[in-house]
């Protein structure tokens, strides 16, 4: 059956390209152009850049349009609008927020940020103390946002804020579409520890946002921020890459081209955290194959978690092996990257930088709370705020 | 060797023909393999030969690696890694293990037709005689071809040589490995029990003086064929590991959802819970490097899949028991509790067929990782 | 000033031995009067087999006598009396108590066990469910104890018991010096995973105990029994030891005896587990040094964690060493040891041993709940049972 | 050496007189060295220089470790190691470690009483030539005596250089190593700062091209001081590093007894409960190897003691800053708290004179563990 369907897709992407010829259509008429027809993501409905399919199919389509030099996104720029802000929109949005929002989404014209984590609500997003006011048909938004990616880029930001104070913490949340151009949204740089400023501070002082873009009820942001998060999760690690991606391929290339670095107790150190890094693959692979549906369970949480720990030790490793090259760092000015590679700069850079991903995306503290308590089913914790025990990450 | 995905194209999941075998094995070892049962054989009892032979026949998983013109059940490695999943899971005293995945894949390599179908009728249970420690990488013959033809040597530790009814003998002549098949009652051959740290694999020491053979595998086949053995078996023990470590992980977990201490369920204290959840994230990647060994069987990364296999699974399965053991405190510690059944197969286990550090020197060589 | 304390020891030394010329007094006889010389643990007071010291003078006593051929006691087989009953019947017992109980103690003459723990109170021991009800002058004692350590050859246990079941858990029990050949007292041995019975299970049926056998108050055992866990855990860790004493030397040994087991990998485990024995060690001697006082604070529970560790570490790595010896294993049959030495037997056993390392005398979890919460004043856990956290571990 | 009870006669405890000395650093330190005014060094700004004087002159650290007959306070490595931790709980950016610890180690050893004066005074802030990751294990001179006396070389990542008015150099002749006196300002000698990870010990590349010296040691004596030299640095640093890593769990334990999530203290969930006792221990054991290691400065037992610190107190200072970021979330990650400028410090000083490797192959030697 998957052939009849591949045959399918083969002619609409002819009819795609005969239409749009990429040698002479521009860069965005064609994306546009590619997402009306269907074969933007093929698992998304029809009429939304998508055909209803199996999300496997996917790769397919994209083969057929890189083997024909099609043009495509960078989609590095826009992991956070694909990776969540799209599933968020499609289980959640109105139609009218959905045919409003995704395809300039899709083809890259309007990056997204998600303004969820605030500096007294790191992990714990009930606390969110952003404060939403309704006032006829929009809402008055104030309140601190931190941790934000790609703030100053963004058009649009995922907003989470408290609409009810007096209901218990988890239930007076709802979610907003919020525009980052809208007067009262100032982006003021964060820098890390890293020198550069990787993430932005956002103040939000008597922001309108028109009802129009909530998503889903009032009070019932924390369940729609919940799918946003399970989404970065998946998003953060991608499942299927080959052997020696990431961290480990760094490390055993300057093990490879440094003979004269090697000593045996850093060798045993390198095997041992080789065979873990192959085996967090695999683990991600297997992960992979399960996911047929578009809802990633929890389990997701374990790879997150692994990639962490073993980024982090292999690149504080790396500096072990450079010795005195490792005493050097690039450069502490502080900068607003344009994209961050977290395999990219120099091995100080990465050490610095992948103390990150045990906090960023849901702590590895939180996502060890969420493995024992939604896949081993192990009792949540006591709160002394509130009779439910939810627990959700930010950063 | 980066340019690959390698296992992209593998599956990694389980069948649902694998989920069915799985079901009757466990059914099978629900009634007659329990853990008061298994904790018999260390004072002598056990479910023994009748359980193996109702696993080997009834089941018909003494053939299930033996192809179906050979009377076998013409399964791939990924079945009997199922199998052996199960049999970690009860701490199963049987030798499939043994006779089944490394002694069939020598009679396989040894193409001869009797043997293999003997083995996979379950007439005869076989063992290689190689020390159980030894590992893919590291074989060499104990056991030399006399002048008159006879074997001679010792050999410590071999796995499942009490239950064997035939021995297959590596065996070294001036022009390499030879492999040689021995009757287990040939007077010129003497199997010695050994007290073993895992009576559910317990182990025995051979000495051969002028044993009678027959040739299986002259030196221009032997070692390979003995290599390739061990590695499936290297390969496809990962996978009883997994059932080892997935079993203290179910154990741990029960019994720490029922108890109470400091007025709480033990299993809600958020250091046990990350702990577990630890432990839960190590079985899941130990699952799925054992689950890659088991499918990559056939596939020329084999050497690799089998080596991280053991060099990964080993070490979560005995992690696994020992966290068991703590985490239930002092009950763990008895000898009505089965805890300990896991924890000294697990550790056995860590010991076979290559440690964990062999196979990491081994991965080294192989994934370029050169140690100078 | 030293000089002159010494000097008056060595004088009462040459005095014992001019009395009791070891040559020709039959060891117990020597021994007694030792005590009775106030030479048998210098800081004891006098009159209870000491002359009120400092206990640094210890060594120096032992030293003479040793030189002189005096005959001494085993003291390993009296680790429970010497260690834990004899510093709590010290500070809580009568003076009755001390008079009756101290000196055959230390002699020998009679072997104390602990009746702590029970089936459903491991590690929490304000658990305990062994009933002590009042009957004029004695009390009745019914219950199970578990996991005690030469009851069979024991003459007197150290015995918690609930003596108001309508209090809070902590505050209804009580102290008792039990007459372990009374009526009622059954000890059965307790089979473990090494194979033999090195502890015991004891039922108590009615077993009539002495008021006079109480320790402390009714009501206050629970400070009682702190008392003598806080010793229990000095006890169980000798803390200035020789380099390489215990599990290391063990293992360090076999390195250096077999040079044909020797693969780098495991050389690189073995030089960690090395530095880190050494650095407990001398963690164990700092805090020697800083023990002035007989009453150890929570800090030895630190020592007692990784010496814990470490043995199950080293005794695990040297099963991976010995490689096929490490599949052998000397006996299984149940026997019931007549002295436990955790780096005697073959490897196997000391591995399998090692695992109660980190459960006897407190769990290693309920150590790091102490050191958090009296060391680094973290806050107590919620407990459900009761307004007060008290946590309290046996084993 | 298993007869002896290493360390039993070595007090590990603080004696009153160091602790008096601890007070008077912590309190110069509090005012002039807070965590904003060293996080400037990392834009080109900070403390530098005026704390330094303060220190080294003010204070008397810059001859501590000299005798009193050369101008110095005649104290001993437990005291310099008092200093190190207060310097490292503050991640002070001042040479005390390099000048008045390893130079004038150095310059001890070459019985040269003029320069230990200077060095003693303060008036003179010295450094000693090698690359910062090296261990006493691993020296080999990278500066070489020319035909016409010059030095000639390139030395990397030198810690100290840039603050240094003298330099020590070893330097290689046909019969050995000798060590030479630099002026700082030599036109011969060329220092380049590097960008470093810890700008609060800033290295700099040093470039010799016919640099003016004079001979302190001869190539008899050369190799032996500048091993010495390095050896007591490296058993020095190991307080430094307790000091760090002592400082990272005191502001995390701060930091979150203070903080709430979910309702709760953050400090009272049961797993960072554990992770902070683990911590706490480490450390205590950290500074029980650092108090041996400085103790044992005129022991035979000091590589032993040094290699040790180096091997253990390396990791946990490592481990310490590293939990200390995690521990604090997203804070911990920003330029404006001090947990990065441990981080930095605390990763350069684990390859700082000899990473933990190194030392630990070094160790294997002296305790008799051969590899193979």
């Amino acid at each position: 059956m998957d052939e009849t369907l591949r045959t399918d897709l083969r002619t609409r992407v002819e009819e795609l390209l005969a239409e749009h010829d990429p040698a002479t259509t521009g860069p965005l008429e064609f994306l546009r152009a590619r997402f009306d027809a269907g074969l933007a993501w093929v698992h998304f409905p029809g009429g939304l850049g998508g055909l209803g399919l199996p999300r496997r199919h996917q790769p397919f389509v994209a083969e057929l349009l890189a083997a024909a030099g099609a043009p495509d996104r960078d989609r590095r720029r826009l992991t956070i609008g694909l990776g969540m802000a799209a599933p968020t929109i499609l289980a959640y949005g109105t139609e009218e927020q959905q045919r409003r929002f995704l395809r300039p989404l899709w083809t890259g014209e309007e990056v997204w940020c998600q303004l969820f984590s605030e500096p007294g609500a790191g992990s714990d997003l009930a606390a969110v103390a952003t404060r939403a006011s309704r006032d006829g048909d929009t809402w008055v938004v104030n309140g601190q946002k931190v941790w934000t990616s790609v703030a100053h880029k963004a058009r649009w930001g995922m907003l989470l804020a408290r609409t009810d104070p007096a209901v218990p913490k988890h239930a007076g949340l709802t979610y907003f579409l919020c525009d980052m151009t809208a007067p009262g949204v100032e982006v003021r740089p964060l820098r890390q520890l890293t020198g550069e400023a990787e993430f932005d501070e956002v103040f939000l002082s008597d922001v309108r946002i028109p009802d129009a873009h909530r998503v889903g009820a009032a009070g019932e942001g924390w369940r729609v921020a919940h799918a946003t998060l399970m989404n970065e999760r998946i998003a953060l690690g991608d499942l299927a890459p080959p052997r020696e991606s990431g961290m480990i391929g760094v490390v055993a290339g300057t093990w490879r081209d440094r003979p004269d670095l090697r000593t045996p107790g850093l060798h045993a150190k390198l095997l041992w955290l080789w065979a873990e890094a192959e085996a967090a693959r695999l683990t991600g692979l297997r992960l992979h194959q399960k996911l047929e549906s578009d809802h990633p369970g929890p389990e997701g949480s374990a790879v997150k978690l692994a990639l962490a720990r073993l980024a982090q030790q292999l690149s504080g490793l790396e500096l072990e092996l450079l010795g005195a090259d490792g005493l050097r760092y690039a450069d502490w000015t502080m900068t607003q990257p344009d994209l961050v590679e977290l395999t990219g700069g120099d091995a100080g850079y990465r050490y610095l930088r992948a103390k990150g991903n045990s906090i960023e995306g849901g702590t590895s503290e939180i996502l060890r709370n969420i493995i024992a308590e939604r896949v081993l089913g192990l009792p949540r914790e006591p709160r002394a705020d509130s009779g439910v025990a939810g627990q959700e990450p930010a950063r | 060797m980066n340019s690959r995905a390698q296992g992209a194209d593998l599956d990694l999941l389980y069948s649902d023909v694998e989920d069915a075998l799985r079901e009757s094995v466990r059914a099978l070892l629900s009634s007659r393999c329990t853990a008061q049962q298994v904790t018999t054989v260390y004072d002598g009892g056990g479910p023994g030969g009748r359980l193996w032979r109702s696993l080997a026949v009834d089941l018909e998983l003494a053939g299930l690696l033996v192809p179906e013109e050979h009377g076998g059940a013409g399964a791939s490695a990924r079945e009997a890694a199922v199998v052996l999943e199960e049999l970690g899971r009860f701490v199963a005293p049987v030798p499939f293990l043994t006779s089944s995945v490394i002694s069939v894949s020598a009679a396989l390599a040894a193409g001869d037709g009797t043997v293999t179908a003997r083995l996979a009728s379950g007439e005869w249970t076989g063992a290689l005689a190689v020390p159980l420690t030894t590992g893919p990488a590291s074989f060499t013959p104990a056991v030399r071809v006399d002048a008159d033809g006879t074997l001679r040597g010792r050999v410590a530790v071999v796995a499942g040589a009490i239950e064997a009814d035939v021995l297959l003998v590596p065996a070294a002549t001036a022009a390499g490995t030879e492999l040689h098949l021995v009757m287990a009652d040939d007077p010129g051959i003497r199997i010695t029990p050994v007290v073993s740290l895992d009576m559910t694999r317990q182990v025995a020491d051979l000495e051969l003086s002028g044993a009678a053979s027959r040739r299986l595998l002259d030196s221009s086949t032997g070692e390979t064929a003995v290599r390739g053995a061990l590695r499936l078996g290297a390969a496809l023990l990962a996978s009883e590991q997994v059932g080892v470590a997935d079993s203290c992980l179910q154990l741990t977990v029960d019994y720490l959802r029922q108890r109470r201490q400091f007025g709480r369920v033990v299993a809600g204290f958020q250091a046990v819970k990350h702990r577990l959840a630890d432990l839960w994230a190590q079985v899941e990647s130990a699952r799925a490097v054992a689950r890659y060994a088991a499918a990559a069987a056939g596939d020329p990364d084999l050497p690799v899949a089998a080596s991280l296999a053991q060099a990964y699974c080993s070490e979560v399965a005995v992690l696994a028991a020992e966290e068991c053991v703590q985490l239930h405190g002092g009950i763990g510690m008895t000898w009505e509790y089965p805890a300990h059944l896991y924890l000294k197969r697990a550790k056995a286990d860590q010991l076979a067929l290559g440690n964990a550090a062999a196979h990491l020197t081994h991965l080294a060589e192989l994934v370029n990782l050169p140690s100078g």
